[in-house]
């Protein structure tokens, strides 16, 4: 793309970019200035921004053909060959942009909101780290290499969630995420390893080209019964998605994660990490395709997540958790899109929600800065005055968020909505409907937010209130940077993405599932879509929900504690997440160490242990004990013992 | 009937060792007690003498002379040879010991000589009348020397309870003996190997029997061990030295002249006879020896284990067998040799290092002794690189090619038991503090000797090609 | 240049030797000693180094060869040699052995001398045990070292140290003696076939053997090679070994002891008992799936670190032998043998990375024994507040044992359940569970350990690691990092070996 | 008419009831020293026996080596047994007890 810099030099520079500032960031971190710190990650981002920027033109206007080369060799074993290497094509280029994009309003944000945190460095040490990770996964050209970059990104979002390494909440949560992951990635690399036993092989290419060829194959999981091998592949792939993309019943991580700090719960835990399973599954396309038992299992999963997750965010009190539960919900919408298979309307939404969520988590840190890091929004109110720029960029990001025409939001989010309409797959119906009736959640909880925060009597203690004042520009400029592409970035794209050709050698779909063509049989622009859109339910059900919000948090505040306590008891189980949590603490978790307890100390120390070892020694000890009796000290019986063994020894020989 | 004189040169160390007690008994009587070097000094003398004499006289072929009742072959030589080498050991060890007590008398070295040539004949006897003698020349000895010690009272038990069982036992071993001559007519073992095959079963049975009765009391073999561990015990540690170590020797020489020189034909009866004494010895020696305090008493039963071992090699019935088990006994007297000379090492007047914990902290007063207690300890245990594996490993191959797999597996198994008490006590020496401060008292040539004995084990454990290659040799 | 000198013999009789002039010098002077020790060390692994670079990647046969008759009646050689599966554990002994001397510098203040020739001793035999090519020169190193690590365990260890000891060592010999009747077997049975016994481990290999003897050999060998590795249920002895033994005893039972049982596997077990294995590989896979399951379990509810790390080295050595048995069940399941190179090299890697994980972790629950006296987690919390650099450290290499890409500890679980898929779904899928396992227990400890407030006054009185600590975890560290990121160069050495033993499992030996 | 067999006979009578002698007698040494005696003359008795009925002189020779080494044992014994008195002023077998175990 550039003269005299092959492909490849430009592909690295990118990856190493942020690598390169993370370790100085990181391993000098004792010898070098905060200033010194932030200005390399960051030019390092920016740097890696830059050059995707030229990728993703190069790709998208100069319709560059598939890079896919081997970096290096990892391993080879078997005659195996597992590598490390490079896919570079619309979609990647299009994540490159969109990660370094939203990473490079993080590292600026953070100068701002970290400013008086003694993990300074460390901080930019890891965003910078998490960057490079997640470049490594959507560059990644073989299942080993993606397996390598979703660990790292798992990694990195441990150690941030468990940044503030004091607070037993922090560290209890980065745990649970990790492990929670983890469940997820023992599906995966199973997935993975079955990958390798049919294809013998873990690059995608050959895999891709040789996959309708095995889609018949067949597995004996329990004796006597068949399974076809892409189905479970297929399946197992998508625990690894669930553990990423926190769907249910693997999300319970996510809200936890908000012990992190904001800005990387805006980068990590809203805009990219969380997306990484959407963006395997876009990627696994034509091995999904083969397999609509996967496809349909994705859709329900999809969908309950969507709606159930979006309930919760209704009842929240942290400012952070609400968005965390609407994350959770939109994570939830491109899941049924992929179950859908429109692929392409995932990674869409996906796109536009990296941008609107990111511009909230952000917005959102703004207010905890402003408000001294109070993050319970009952303490909040009225805060449009006091923070002018922080108020219109988050009513833009809310507006986007709940799919208001003309924002970006609506296009992803009605697209996925008139796909799942269209598809037939099993589970389908019921999908739709929890689309559905998600919109109104949405616009629900999101606008109950913003109304209290921003709206309504301020009831903020005294003190704050003096202190309230609009946030630095450091954290401003990012808002405004990111508010434009919430706005329009929907409406310019959506033409190419979704019903152009923009996916067309990335995504396979097969001619069954494809819902995004016959959508495309009615789409004659953005404009239409919005005119026809404000026909339809979904605008319908988000007015709504608007209103609904406006009247219970602006016209009658008193009126949510009487339904609160008129509904008490499915409060209650909102309250308590459906009860995940506490299953996964007692059954689970309890369960594993009851189990480990019972196995300690019945079966090594008391059985093996005891009895086995200790008991023969024992015994040994005690027969020895016994038996020196034998020696009495009598002559007598020394000269019988001796006579008996000769009457036996005769008796042996004679008879 | 004409006299020919008979050729005496194959006897000649005997001869000479016999003069030089005769001479050393005389001089004896002419000295006083603060001159008993002399006496010291002269036995040992006698002793390397009469063993080079005996490689001298080495000779490839089996010589016999006395009409047949006096064989010399090489496994007489070289078992002559190790019995006077590791009772100069003896000697060495029991001089301070002897001082110390004030029992330091002529008696106990022109006995012990006695003993040794007692031995000797019994390595070279041809005859039972031959066995006989060197038997009770071994014997009585013994019994003089543990009551040597008049003012202990348990050194008289024991030496009652061993003349009298002793006597049991050589009487047994005569009947048996009466029987065997009952039946072939003859006394000469050449002789009744030839008419073994047209003999009376029954009566040659019986006679077999009474026979190894004899040889397994000897050797201490359950049931017939009961004596080992109270005569260990009892006798003053200069004498269980004297007893543990060399005797063990001439009683496999014992073993193979009566059982392979005589009774050969029987091999079918003898092999399971011993097979059921090799089993229980090794079963009871390892268990009992666990309970034990005191560290006599539990070397005497390692004693009984490792007897087991030498009739594993024997039963056999091989000529490598027969070789497998010579290498284990002289492997043995060396490192009970050795093992008893630690306890003389840490005993010093009025203070008797009899008991387990009475080595404790050895480490801290002297980590070179502490080193070779643990070669020693080891070594018994059969644990490489030292030279009580090997020997365990020759018994072992041979019971192996011989079929026995059944039993070589028993021989291991009950040889990790072992392993405990050996265990035990190396813990004692190096991971224990030391109960008494006093440093160790023995003289230079006690440290020298038993170092020597240490290093012994530890070098021809890393090259025992020597050694086994003669043993083996010898009955091939 | 090199290719005069017995390279072989000087790498295993230099420390050895070595160690007695250890003995010699500091009986007086134990600055001597430990100054000798390192020096010695540093000469051995010095040594070492050619048998990496001359070593030809292609040759499938021994290296470095050497054959001296030793006790001829026995037909026993000193016959020793290196190929691609022995040489990279002979260099991690090598490398492992500076560690723990430079471990022992300050830590060891009773008996310097004395220990560090225990080390050197040590180190010298368990090359030899790698190197040896005559099965019974194999049994005579093999058996010798348990008298230095009886003795390190012993002299240097905790207050329990006297059961541990005298239980490690019964327990191994106990193992170890029915492989020595099976070699005696074969000793007599090759003189039955080919008229001389042989002890040569090569000619064990072709000697043709029956089915029921092969079995009952293959039993005394599991005996042997399990308890050394260890698996479930001969396991018990290794917690209480690594509790009771000093740091630097800890580091070299788990780093290198334990791979004696794997190379074990590889040396006699498959190759000599083919057929056996065949028949009782179920045996052995099933054995390694409760050792990985069962002992994550058990892992998990630990007290106390250093079990908690030996729990977690057993359930990690049941990875090497599952990839080393799962031959069988690849060909029966996928009807070809791809894969069976992925299981026996995943188990090799596995063993080399877990030297280096499990010797890094014991190093560091030893930085802070040293500081505090405890290995029970719940007198930490906290200690990232006073120990940054060191938190670091036990972060990353807690990662690696919960086998997070990049690092070591993931290319062998990689590759071997990569291998167990082919064999069998379920194999996979329980091998899998220590992915989470793994992470729990390891995580767990990590956040009771290092993360949260201080916890308590002895904590906020520790201080960060000293430069000699920094300078061990650092090469470790390094060590991790490479194998993980670029583990190609590793799996080269053993290439030719491993297809070699492949072709030597998959005939049968039946006469 | 005497034949071999009753000589046997009569050895063997005399044996046994030496062993009986050695283990049914829980009192006094000398009688243990008395049984060890007997025994020998019960050999003696085979030997003789034997070689009167093979002619053969053999037999004979051995006997007197029995006899004269008998006669030393007796006077080692002895003397051992008045070592035992004086140190436990008692001659009773049941005493001899204290090494044991």
């Amino acid at each position: 793309m550039f003269e005299n810099y092959s492909d490849s030099q430009v592909y690295l520079a990118i990856v190493l970019a942020p690598l390169i500032g993370s370790i100085i960031a990181g391993v000098f971190n004792a010898y070098i200035s905060r200033a010194v710190a932030h200005t390399v990650t960051i030019v390092g981002v920016a740097i890696s921004f830059v050059l995707a920027v030229f990728v993703f033109k190069y790709f998208a206007f100069d319709g560059a053909p598939i890079y896919n080369e081997t970096v290096y060799t990892w391993l080879v074993s078997d005659g195996i060959r597992f590598e490390i290497g490079f896919l570079v094509d619309n979609l990647t280029s299009m994540m490159l942009v969109v990660v370094s994009f939203v990473s490079l309003m993080v590292h600026l944000y953070t100068i701002g909101y970290m400013s008086d945190d003694p993990g300074y460095k460390r901080f930019f040490s890891y965003i910078s780290l998490f960057t490079f990770s997640m470049y490594m996964l959507v560059m990644s050209n073989n299942f080993l290499q993606l397996f390598f970059g979703w660990e790292a990104v798992g990694l990195v979002s441990y150690l941030l969630i468990g940044f503030y390494y004091k607070k037993e909440s922090a560290i209890f949560a980065n745990m649970k995420a990790f492990l929670v992951n983890r469940v997820g990635d023992f599906g995966f690399i199973l997935g993975i390893a079955g990958i390798l036993m049919v294809f013998n092989t873990l690059d995608y290419a050959d895999v891709f080209a040789a996959a309708s060829s095995k889609a018949n194959l067949t597995t004996e999981l329990f004796p006597g019964t068949e399974w076809s091998m892409m189905t479970v592949i297929c399946i197992l792939l998508f625990v690894g998605a669930m553990g990423k993309s926190a769907q249910v019943p693997l999300h319970v991580w996510l809200p936890d994660s908000m012990e992190g700090p904001t800005p990387i719960s805006a980068l990590i835990h809203a805009a990219t990490m969380v997306t990484a399973g959407i963006f395997m599954v876009t990627r696994m396309s034509p091995l999904f395709e083969l397999s609509e038992t996967a496809l349909s299992f994705i859709l329900v999963i999809g969908a309950v997540t969507a709606l159930f997750m979006g309930f919760l965010g209704i009842i929240q009190n942290d400012i952070k958790r609400v968005v965390a539960y609407s994350t959770l919900s939109q994570l939830g919408y491109m899941t049924v899109a992929l179950g859908a298979s429109a692929y392409s309307a995932a990674v869409f939404h996906l796109m536009t929600h990296a941008f609107f969520k990111a511009l909230l988590f952000l917005a959102a840190g703004s207010v905890i800065i402003g408000m001294h890091h109070v993050q319970d929004i009952r303490q909040m109110g009225g805060l449009k005055k006091y923070m002018p720029i922080t108020y219109w960029t988050s009513l833009l990001g809310t507006l986007a968020l709940i799919g208001f025409p003309g924002f970006s939001g609506f296009y992803s989010k009605d697209s996925i909505i008139e796909a799942v309409h269209a598809s037939t797959i099993p589970g389908s119906t019921f999908a739709y409907y929890a689309v559905l009736i998600g919109v109104f959640v949405t616009a629900l909880y999101s606008l109950r937010m913003f109304f209290i925060v921003f709206h309504g009597e301020e009831r903020m203690d005294h003190h704050t209130k003096e202190h309230l004042k609009e946030s630095p520009w450091v954290v401003t400029v990012p808002l405004v940077l990111l508010a434009i592409p919430s706005v329009i970035i929907g409406g310019m794209t959506i033409t190419s993405v979704l019903y152009g050709d923009y996916f067309n050698n990335v995504v396979f779909v097969q001619q069954a599932h494809d819902v995004l063509g016959q959508l495309k049989e009615s789409y004659h622009g953005p404009l239409s879509m919005i005119l026809h859109g404000i026909m339809t339910a979904p605008f319908y059900l988000m007015v709504a929900g608007i209103a609904t919000a406006w009247y219970l948090y602006m016209k009658k505040p008193e009126l949510p504690g009487k339904i609160k306590n008129s509904f008490g008891l499915i409060y209650d189980i909102l309250d308590n997440k459906y009860g995940f949590d506490a299953f996964n603490e007692k059954v689970i978790a309890g369960g594993t160490r009851g189990l480990g307890n019972i196995l300690s100390k019945f079966g090594d120390i008391m059985i093996i242990d005891g009895f086995v070892v200790n008991g023969s020694a024992k015994s040994v000890a005690w027969f020895s004990s016994i038996i020196r009796h034998v020696q009495t000290g009598y002559l007598y019986h020394y000269a019988f013992v001796m006579i008996l063994g000769l009457i036996g020894l005769l008796g042996l020989v004679i008879f | 009937m004409n006299f020919v004189t008979p050729d005496f040169m194959p006897a000649m160390p005997e001869i000479f060792l016999l003069s030089m007690v005769c001479v050393i008994m005389i001089i004896d009587l002419f000295l006083k007690d603060e001159s008993r070097g002399a006496t010291y000094v002269l036995s040992l003398i006698a002793l390397i003498t009469t063993a080079f004499l005996s490689f001298s006289n080495y000779s490839e072929q089996s010589i016999t002379t006395f009409n047949g009742s006096f064989i010399l072959d090489p496994m007489a030589s070289i078992l002559k040879i190790s019995i006077c080498i590791i009772v100069v050991g003896v000697f060495i060890y029991a001089k301070d010991y002897l001082k110390d007590r004030n029992i330091y008398k002529g008696e106990y070295f022109t006995l012990g000589l006695f003993g040794v040539l007692g031995m000797m004949v019994m390595v070279s006897a041809g005859n039972f009348l031959t066995v006989y003698l060197g038997l009770e020349l071994l014997s009585l000895s013994m019994y003089a020397m543990i009551a040597m010690q008049r003012d202990s009272i348990v050194a008289s038990e024991a030496a009652m309870k061993y003349f009298i069982l002793g006597a049991i036992a050589s009487g047994m071993l005569l009947y048996g003996m009466s029987m065997v001559y009952g039946v072939t007519g003859s006394l000469d073992l050449a002789t009744i190997n030839k008419a073994v095959a047209g003999a009376d079963r029954v009566v040659m049975s019986f006679g077999l029997v009474f026979i190894i009765l004899g040889v397994a009391f000897k050797l201490g073999a359950v049931p017939f061990h009961m004596w080992m561990p109270d005569v260990y015990h009892g006798s003053p540690t200069s004498v269980t030295l004297y007893i543990a170590s060399a005797p063990k020797i001439a009683a496999f020489a014992m073993m193979y002249r009566l059982l392979v020189d005589g009774l050969a034909g029987m091999h079918a009866d003898w092999q399971m006879i011993l097979i059921i004494l090799s089993v229980l010895s090794m079963v009871f020696g390892n268990i009992i020896a666990i309970a034990q305090t005191n560290i006599k008493r539990m070397l005497a039963y390692s004693t009984i284990s490792h007897v087991g071992f030498i009739i594993m090699g024997v039963v056999t019935g091989t000529q490598a067998g027969y070789g497998a088990a010579m290498f284990y006994a002289i492997v043995y007297a060396i490192m009970s040799v050795g093992a008893f000379g630690m306890i003389v090492l840490l005993s010093r007047a009025g203070y008797e290092a009899e008991n387990i914990d009475d080595f404790k902290g050895l480490n801290q007063k002297s980590p070179w002794f502490a080193f070779v207690m643990m070669a020693i300890m080891f070594s018994m245990a059969g644990v490489p690189p030292f030279l009580g594996f090997w020997a365990k490993i020759a018994v072992l191959q041979e019971a192996v090619n011989s079929g026995l797999v059944w039993f070589a597996v028993v021989g291991v198994v009950t040889s990790v038991i072992g392993a405990f008490y050996y265990l035990r006590v190396i813990k004692v020496v190096y991971f224990d503090k030391p109960v008494d401060e006093t440093p160790l008292q023995a003289s230079m040539d006690i440290r020298l000797t038993l170092s020597f004995n240490g290093l012994a084990i530890l070098a021809i454990g890393l090259y025992p090609t020597a050694l086994i290659a003669l043993c083996m040799s010898t009955f091939a | 240049m090199f290719s005069n000198l017995p390279l072989l013999s000087l790498v295993i009789w230099t420390p050895i030797v070595g160690g007695m002039l250890v003995l010699a010098a500091g009986s007086k002077n134990s600055i001597e000693a430990k100054v000798l020790a390192l020096l010695v060390s540093l000469a051995t692994l010095a040594l070492s180094i050619p048998l990496y670079t001359q070593f030809d990647t292609s040759l499938a046969s021994m290296q470095f060869e050497e054959l001296i008759p030793w006790i001829s009646s026995f037909h026993i050689n000193y016959h020793i040699g290196v190929d691609g599966i022995s040489m990279p554990l002979i260099l991690l002994t090598t490398f492992m052995t500076v560690i723990v001397i430079i471990a022992g510098w300050e830590v060891i203040t009773y008996k310097v001398a004395q220990y560090m020739a225990a080390f050197l001793i040590l180190e010298g035999l368990m090359i030899g045990t790698f190197a040896a090519m005559d099965a019974m020169l194999f049994y005579v190193f093999w058996e010798a070292l348990l008298i230095p690590m009886f003795v390190i365990i012993g002299i240097w260890g905790g207050p329990n140290r006297v059961y541990a000891t005298i239980k490690f060592f019964l327990y191994t010999f106990l193992g170890s003696v029915f492989m020595l009747i099976s070699l005696l077997y074969m000793y007599m049975h090759a003189a039955d076939v080919n008229g001389a016994g042989t002890f040569n481990i090569q000619d064990l290999q072709k000697l043709p053997l029956a089915l029921t003897p092969q079995i009952l050999i293959f039993l005394s060998f599991l005996l042997a090679f399990a308890v050394k590795v260890p698996m479930w249920p001969v396991h018990t002895w290794l917690p209480d070994a690594h509790v009771e033994a000093p740091t630097g005893g800890s580091v070299i039972l788990a780093a290198i002891m334990l791979k004696l049982g794997g190379y074990g596997f590889l040396r006699f077990s498959l190759p000599i008992t083919p057929d056996a294995s065949m028949t009782l590989d179920w045996l052995v896979i099933i054995l390694s799936l409760i050792a990985i399951v069962y002992i994550g379990f058990v892992a998990l509810v630990q007290a106390d670190m250093k079990k908690l790390i030996a729990y977690s080295s057993i359930s990690h050595m049941g990875f090497v032998t599952l990839g080393f048995f799962l031959f069988w069940k690849i060909s029966d399941n996928t009807g070809s043998i791809s894969g069976v190179v992925l299981g026996l090299e995943g188990g090799m890697v596995q063993m080399i990375s877990h030297g280096f994980i499990s010797g890094a972790m014991f190093l560091s629950v030893g930085v802070l024994y040293d500081r505090m006296h405890s290995r029970m987690i719940k007198d930490y919390g906290g200690v990232v507040n006073t120990m940054p650099a060191f938190a670091t450290f036990a972060v990353f290499f807690a990662m690696a044992n919960a086998g997070l890409p990049g690092t070591s500890g993931f290319v062998g679980e990689f590759m071997v359940i990569m291998a167990a898929f082919k064999a069998n779904f379920w194999y996979a899928f329980l091998a899998a569970i220590t992915l989470i396992l793994g992470a729990a227990y390891t995580l767990w400890m990590i956040k009771r350990v290092v993360f949260g407030p201080i916890a308590n006054e002895n904590v906020e009185n520790l201080e960060d690691m000293s430069r000699r600590e920094f300078f061990m975890m650092f090469i470790l560290a390094v060590a991790v990092l490479i194998i993980g990121i670029y583990p190609a160069p590793l799996l080269e050495v053993m290439h030719a070996t491993i297809d070699n033993l492949v072709t030597q499992i998959s005939v049968s030996k039946l006469p | 008419m005497l034949t071999l067999t009753h000589f046997l006979v009569l050895g063997a009578i005399v044996f046994s009831i030496s062993l009986a002698g050695v283990f049914i007698n829980r009192k006094n040494i000398i009688i243990l020293l008395m049984c060890v005696e007997l025994m020998l003359l019960a050999v003696n008795t085979n030997f003789i026996a034997f070689s009167h009925f093979l002619n053969d002189t053999a037999g004979q020779v051995f006997v007197f080596f029995i006899l004269t080494v008998a006669a030393a044992e007796a006077a080692i014994g002895l003397a051992i047994l008045v070592v035992l008195f004086r140190n436990k002023r008692t001659i009773n077998v049941e005493e001899l007890d204290t090494l044991k175990g």
